[in-house]
């Protein structure tokens, strides 16, 4: 075969491959649009499941709770963990491999199995389930990616920028501030962003810990799956897949992802 | 008499570390060991139940089959999705890394990556409104082909495949992406220049450079599959039952935490011993 | 302006000794230049000085006052980096007026002294760049600048001139003694470069594996080196194998040579490249040695010339003026001659 | 200072009364999640009324377990009460303040399975049969032996729940074996390794039910009385039908957990759920049958469970559902998960 012929075959397949990834997430959202109760065809363009969702005060409060505790999880993770990164960054000291290796548990571990292990933690400890729970559950899920994202940032800063700035008398403060920060905020605000999609997202972890009445998004569209689907769901399904994919490209417009900017 | 400065660093140094790792002690760590603990127990330690120490729980997976049928199950399972993956998104990442030039590979690239960071129960529920009979697949179908189809894949093996692939897909695609940039064109160029055909360069080159990202994507892909029940539980249907539904149904039905504590520590062995033969070839992967 | 002293200083990392007892004095106003191969431990004592570093054993001491538990913020020293570390997201004059900030001088204040910063090492109109927008020289008078407008009381160098080209390198050295005289600040820089140690400094400390092997003005170490290792390192030196014999030295070979009439007991003997002289004939004088040579190789380069000369296996090396080097066949015999005072005797030969 | 906290004291005890939110645990669509009933007992009583669901009665004795105060008021089969009483899960009910309670006959009321050591602790609400419904469209000779599920015709057109107690005792039924005391377990077992292959998927709840009747994909399925009623109601082609071999009867209690914080507002919400007005209105839509005497009595003469539960043809084949041993559940759970996991 020529060149040209495998060329045109590996953007053949790669069309296919990204058809498989989209159809069905835009089959879905066009269900949402659809009159019909039970998906039936012809299609006939409707609003109505998103007029119903706004007066589905479940799911309303379900969606607020996610955002809150998404937000909530956002600024513990992406504090800490920038704080852990820096401070990783800045110092040699025995056991810090092991610290980077202890980062990968809560990535590589299947969440049935954290998330079980945190029920049965939480509950031992007499904290149960409910919403605390469920933002101490995230933070830690999403502590790891903050690390990560935030370290590949902190790579290409030069680590003479603070000991120049000490040198002219700055506290560890007004360096952090005046010079570190300045320089990693792409990578703080990329690694706050996953901290985000990573929570908003959640769904195994929220479904152990999340207590009835107060569950998050996920939670509620899982059990309503259950029970039969609505295109109520696809429309509020849609609204979640969009906005967690344009969170997810802003995101990528700050990582290494999106090339280096 | 102030802190020596060497020692005041050292605080500075625990300050920054500790909130970040007291905090995963606490929710991940600690767990995990209640989790051993909890394990090792009759019953719940809860209210007024009457619990002691006994290894029943591992002897329950031992002795009753349905739990080892069950683990091979979700680990055929994970070995089927990470075979379908590898041969869907290999080539994908080839053709990204090697084919695509410029700006048009960035925006490509990142097309198929995004999925992956949007939420995947509801990626699940739509293939579950495709995959209905009298659904969209087969509605669409039937509205191209002459002749009339069934396609009825919902509540099969199939579907829950096809539900898990395109969840995981995308990881194998990012690692072996990754891996194939990694290859300097000059490889293959000097290949060429002694003569080796295409399919030999494929063997002889790219391949065995890529493969450390590959086998990372693998990894990255199968342990989660085996851990997986919500896919499972939407898709499967009657054949929906897997290892990790039977941990889910302990924990949200039966309350059979210590049962479903040594389930999931079993799992947690397994994961961790399949972590442990492929962290040589992850730490490859990742410089 | 204050002088440095630092005492006993013993600094190890692991079971690296980077520094070992070093003692040390910096007169105060001078320009005083660390010098040794990598890992001899100057930038080690360098950044033990500027306080990112605190020693094991002994003492730290700037006008007089133990700063050794003083973290660098509060040492009050200026400090230029190899790369010169200018804050990329501020422009020329917020670099120069980070330190000014810090100490809270005042906006008028700041912009007034960092005007007269940036006058001073003749940037005046490029407050408003950025730092990537500037040349390498550029970017150096800046670092310069930031270093010296807090008036500190030391001023550091990490080699801050590896970075540029040869041309580039001889304005700024000439640029850099300039304002250190003109401020009379005490100044202590770290360099590989004996060339650029001995062209800016009035003082030089030899480093090696963590000691101080010799210090002094840079022409009493050159001429006088303390052992063989400064001699070959401050300059090149052909080393004389053999024995002394009261006022002579027996090569190995049998050959006698001429030793200078200097008190003390010295170890080894060597001769400078430039003090060899080449000849087809053996030349004569009273305190002229002279010892036979094969020419093995003659390198031109533009105003000067080596030449390569072997003698019983070891190889000699000879610089000139060009036009002073007799132009002599390869491989040809060959005489190499010098005066019996410029040898160098050595008291210590490790 | 203790004249303070007497204050506060009253004053808090004072407050719930005004309006509370009462979490009420039940199956989808049962009844409780009415809108125009919670609705109405809103406007009467100033509650508010919030639902969660389970889908399984073993799901439901977790959730309690585990969310200690999250819930007002549970519905509980007669069956699992005395478990539920026995781990301590919910509290004996004072009858007293309920004005609707008069109505229940005393065979109801006094059901020694809703009454766990001589002490009510589930108000009888309803009761009906677990049998099945066929779809009309494609089952034009309406069955009448249980047998239909094993029907080669039907393969993979069949679904039951997803549930072990209610699995096992179905076919107990199919193999002619009395509920409540098995004695060929392995004659249960052997019934449903050779129904497994016939059924399509398990269902979940009644919505999931209707929407997969609705789209033909289950011709023959188990169901509630009250759901098949409710479904045919809603126009979808289904019949109920009690085949010869017999159903299992149930008889659904309401109760209030030990946790609960707002047993005021629970019971009052209870007594809302057994009132003959609302109950009349419910079956109009499609309810399972009353345990209130006076609310079955007040039913029109063509309503569904006047016809079918009302005939004693019907009554005197079904067997109703008494709780279920430990170890009895333990083994019942483990048949039906090798069953699952052999799938």
């Amino acid at each position: 075969m020529s060149a040209l012929a495998y060329r045109t075959l590996g953007l053949i397949w790669l069309g296919a491959v990204l058809f498989f990834l989209y159809a069905p997430i835009l089959v879905m959202a066009a269900m949402s649009f659809n009159a019909s109760e039970f998906y039936q065809l012809p299609f006939r363009f409707s609003t109505q499941w998103y007029a119903r969702l706004a007066d589905n005060q479940e799911i309303l409060d379900a969606a607020a709770r996610s955002v809150l505790i998404a937000l909530c999880v956002t600024a513990i993770a992406t504090t800490l963990g920038s704080m852990a990164s820096i401070a990783m960054f800045r110092h040699e000291f025995r056991g810090k491999r092991l610290l980077q290796v202890l980062l990968f548990p809560p990535i590589a571990i299947p969440w049935l199995i954290t998330g079980t292990a945190m029920l049965i933690f939480f509950f031992g400890v007499g904290l149960g389930r409910g919403t605390p729970a469920v933002i101490i559950g995230h933070v830690a899920l999403a502590i790891p990616y903050v690390i990560v994202v935030v370290t590949a940032r902190l790579a290409t800063f030069d680590p003479t920028l603070e000991e120049a700035a000490r040198a002219l008398g700055a506290d560890a403060w007004t360096v952090t501030r005046r010079v570190t920060l300045p320089w990693i905020a792409p990578g703080i605000v990329a690694g706050a962003l996953f901290a985000f999609a990573v929570s908003f997202d959640q769904f195994v972890v929220s479904y152990f810990l999340s207590e009835p009445g107060d569950s998050t998004l996920p939670v509620l569209i899982y059990t309503a799956i259950r029970k039969g689907f609505t295109p109520e769901i696809n429309a509020i399904s849609t609204i979640i897949i969009t906005l967690s994919m344009t969170v997810m490209l802003i995101a990528a417009r700050y990582s290494k992802f999106g090339g280096d900017r | 008499m102030a802190i020596h400065p060497a020692g005041q660093r050292r605080l500075g140094v625990l300050g920054l570390l500790s909130p970040a790792y007291l905090w995963l002690t606490v929710a991940i760590f600690l767990p995990l060991s209640a989790m051993l603990y909890f394990s090792v127990l009759s019953d719940v330690p809860f209210g007024d139940t009457d619990w002691h120490y006994s290894l029943e729980n591992y002897r329950a997976f031992w002795e009753n089959p349905v739990y080892a049928t069950l683990l091979w199950k979700s680990v055929k399972l994970g070995l089927m999705v990470t075979l379908v993956s590898v041969l869907v998104g290999f080539p994908c990442a080839y053709v990204l890394a090697k084919v695509i030039r410029g700006r048009a590979r960035e925006t490509l690239f990142l097309l198929v990556i995004l999925p992956f960071w949007s939420n995947s129960l509801v990626r699940i529920f739509s293939w579950a409104i495709v995959l209905r009979g009298n659904g969209v697949l087969e509605r669409s179908l039937n509205a191209i082909l002459p002749f009339e189809v069934d396609v009825n894949l919902m509540f099969s093996t199939a579907a829950v495949v096809i539900g898990l692939v395109h969840s995981y897909l995308p990881y194998v695609i990012l690692t072996s992406y990754l891996g194939l940039q990694a290859i300097d064109d000059s490889l293959i160029d000097a290949a060429r220049s002694m003569g080796a055909g295409k399919l030999t360069i494929l063997a002889r080159v790219i391949l065995p450079l890529a493969l450390p990202g590959v086998l990372a994507g693998a990894v990255l892909i199968f342990v989660p599959v085996v851990g997986s029940f919500m896919e499972p539980r939407i898709l499967g249907g009657r054949v929906g039952t897997y290892y990790g539904t039977v941990i889910e149904d302990q924990f949200v039905a039966v309350f059979n935490w210590p049962l479903g504590a040594a389930l999931s520590f079993v799992l947690l062995a397994v994961v961790l011993g399949i972590l442990a033969l492929a962290s040589p070839i992850l730490r490859k992967a990742q410089t | 302006m204050a002088h440095v002293d630092v005492t006993n200083l013993t600094k190890t990392f692991g079971t690296f000794t980077a520094l070992d007892d070093v003692t040390m004095d910096f007169p105060d106003g001078g320009f005083f230049a660390l010098l040794g191969p990598s890992g001899s431990g100057k930038t080690t004592l360098l950044r033990t000085i500027a306080g990112f570093l605190f020693p094991d054993r002994g003492a730290v001491c700037i006008g007089g006052q133990p700063v050794s538990a003083v973290p660098v913020e509060k040492r009050d020293v200026g400090m230029m980096f190899q790369n010169y570390a200018l804050f990329p997201n501020m422009t020329v004059a917020d670099n120069i007026g980070f330190g000014l900030r810090v100490r809270r001088v005042g906006a008028a204040e700041e912009r007034r002294r960092v005007g007269a910063a940036l006058e001073l090492v003749q940037l005046g109109d490029l407050g408003n760049r950025r730092p990537h927008q500037l040349s390498g020289g550029q970017r150096q008078r800046v670092a310069l600048a930031r270093a010296i407008v807090t008036n500190p009381r030391v001023l550091l160098l990490d080699e801050p001139l590896s970075a540029l080209d040869k041309a580039l390198r001889i304005d700024m050295q000439i640029e850099l003694k300039r304002i250190q005289r003109e401020i009379g600040i005490t100044t202590i820089f770290v360099t590989h470069d004996q060339e650029e140690a001995m062209t800016l400094s009035d003082r030089i400390g030899i480093l090696r594996a963590g000691r101080v092997v010799q210090s002094g003005p840079p022409r009493d170490v050159y001429n006088a080196p303390q052992d063989l290792f400064t001699a070959g390192f401050l300059g090149d030196a052909n080393l004389l194998e053999g024995h002394a014999d009261g006022t002579h030295l027996v090569l190995t070979d049998g050959t006698r040579i001429e030793l200078p009439v200097r008190p003390g007991v010295f170890e080894a003997f060597a001769v400078r490249p430039e003090s060899l002289t080449l000849s087809a004939d053996r030349p004569r004088g009273a305190g002229i040695n002279a010892i036979p040579a094969v020419l093995r190789q003659r390198i031109f380069a533009g105003a000067m010339a080596t030449c390569i000369a072997e003698r019983a296996g070891q190889s000699f090396k000879v610089v000139a003026r060009d036009r002073d080097m007799p132009d002599l066949p390869e491989n040809g015999e060959v005489w190499l001659s010098w005066d019996r005072d410029s040898t160098l005797t050595i008291p210590h030969a490790s | 200072m203790k004249l303070a906290a007497l204050l506060s004291t009253a004053a808090l005890m004072a407050t719930p009364a005004l309006a509370d939110e009462i979490r009420v645990l039940n199956w989808q669509g049962y009844g409780t999640d009415l809108g125009w009933a919670t609705q109405a007992f809103a406007e009467a009583t100033g509650h508010s009324v919030t639902h969660e669901y389970f889908n399984s009665e073993q799901e439901m004795l977790t959730k309690m377990r585990t969310n200690p105060g999250a819930y007002d008021v549970v519905l509980i089969n007669a069956a699992f009460t005395t478990q539920a009483q026995e781990e301590g899960l919910i509290a004996a009910i004072d009858p007293a303040p309920m004005k609707n309670f008069a109505g229940i006959p005393a065979n109801m009321a006094q059901n020694p399975d809703l009454n766990p050591g001589g002490a009510l602790h589930g108000v009888p609400w309803t009761w009906g049969l677990t049998s099945f419904a066929v779809n009309t469209n494609d089952v034009k000779d309406i069955p009448t032996t249980i047998q239909v599920f094993w029907d080669p015709e039907y393969k993979g057109k069949v679904s039951i729940r997803d549930d072990a107690l209610e699995a096992v005792q179905f076919a107990a039924i199919a193999t002619g074996q009395d509920i409540n005391d098995i004695q060929d377990l392995e004659a249960v077992r052997e019934k449903l390794a050779a129904l497994m292959p016939q059924i399509k998927t398990y269902w979940g709840s009644e919505n999931d039910w209707n929407q997969f009747m609705a789209s033909g994909e289950f011709e023959v399925a188990t169901i509630w009385s009250g759901s098949a009623a409710r479904s045919q109601s809603k126009g979808l082609p289904v019949q109920f039908v009690v085949p010869q071999e017999g159903a299992i009867a149930w008889l659904d209690g309401l109760s209030i957990p030990e946790s609960s914080t707002h047993k005021e507002a629970a019971l009052a919400f209870i007594d809302w759920m057994i009132d003959p007005a609302f109950y009349v209105k419910w079956d109009a839509e499609g309810a399972p049958a009353s345990a209130n005497g006076a609310a079955a009595a007040a039913l029109p003469d063509e309503s569904f469970n006047k016809r079918v539960l009302g005939d004693p043809d019907v009554v005197a084949r079904v067997q109703f559902q008494r709780p279920v041993s430990e170890e009895n559940r333990k083994a019942y759970l483990e048949l039906w998960q090798a069953l699952k996991a052999a799938q």
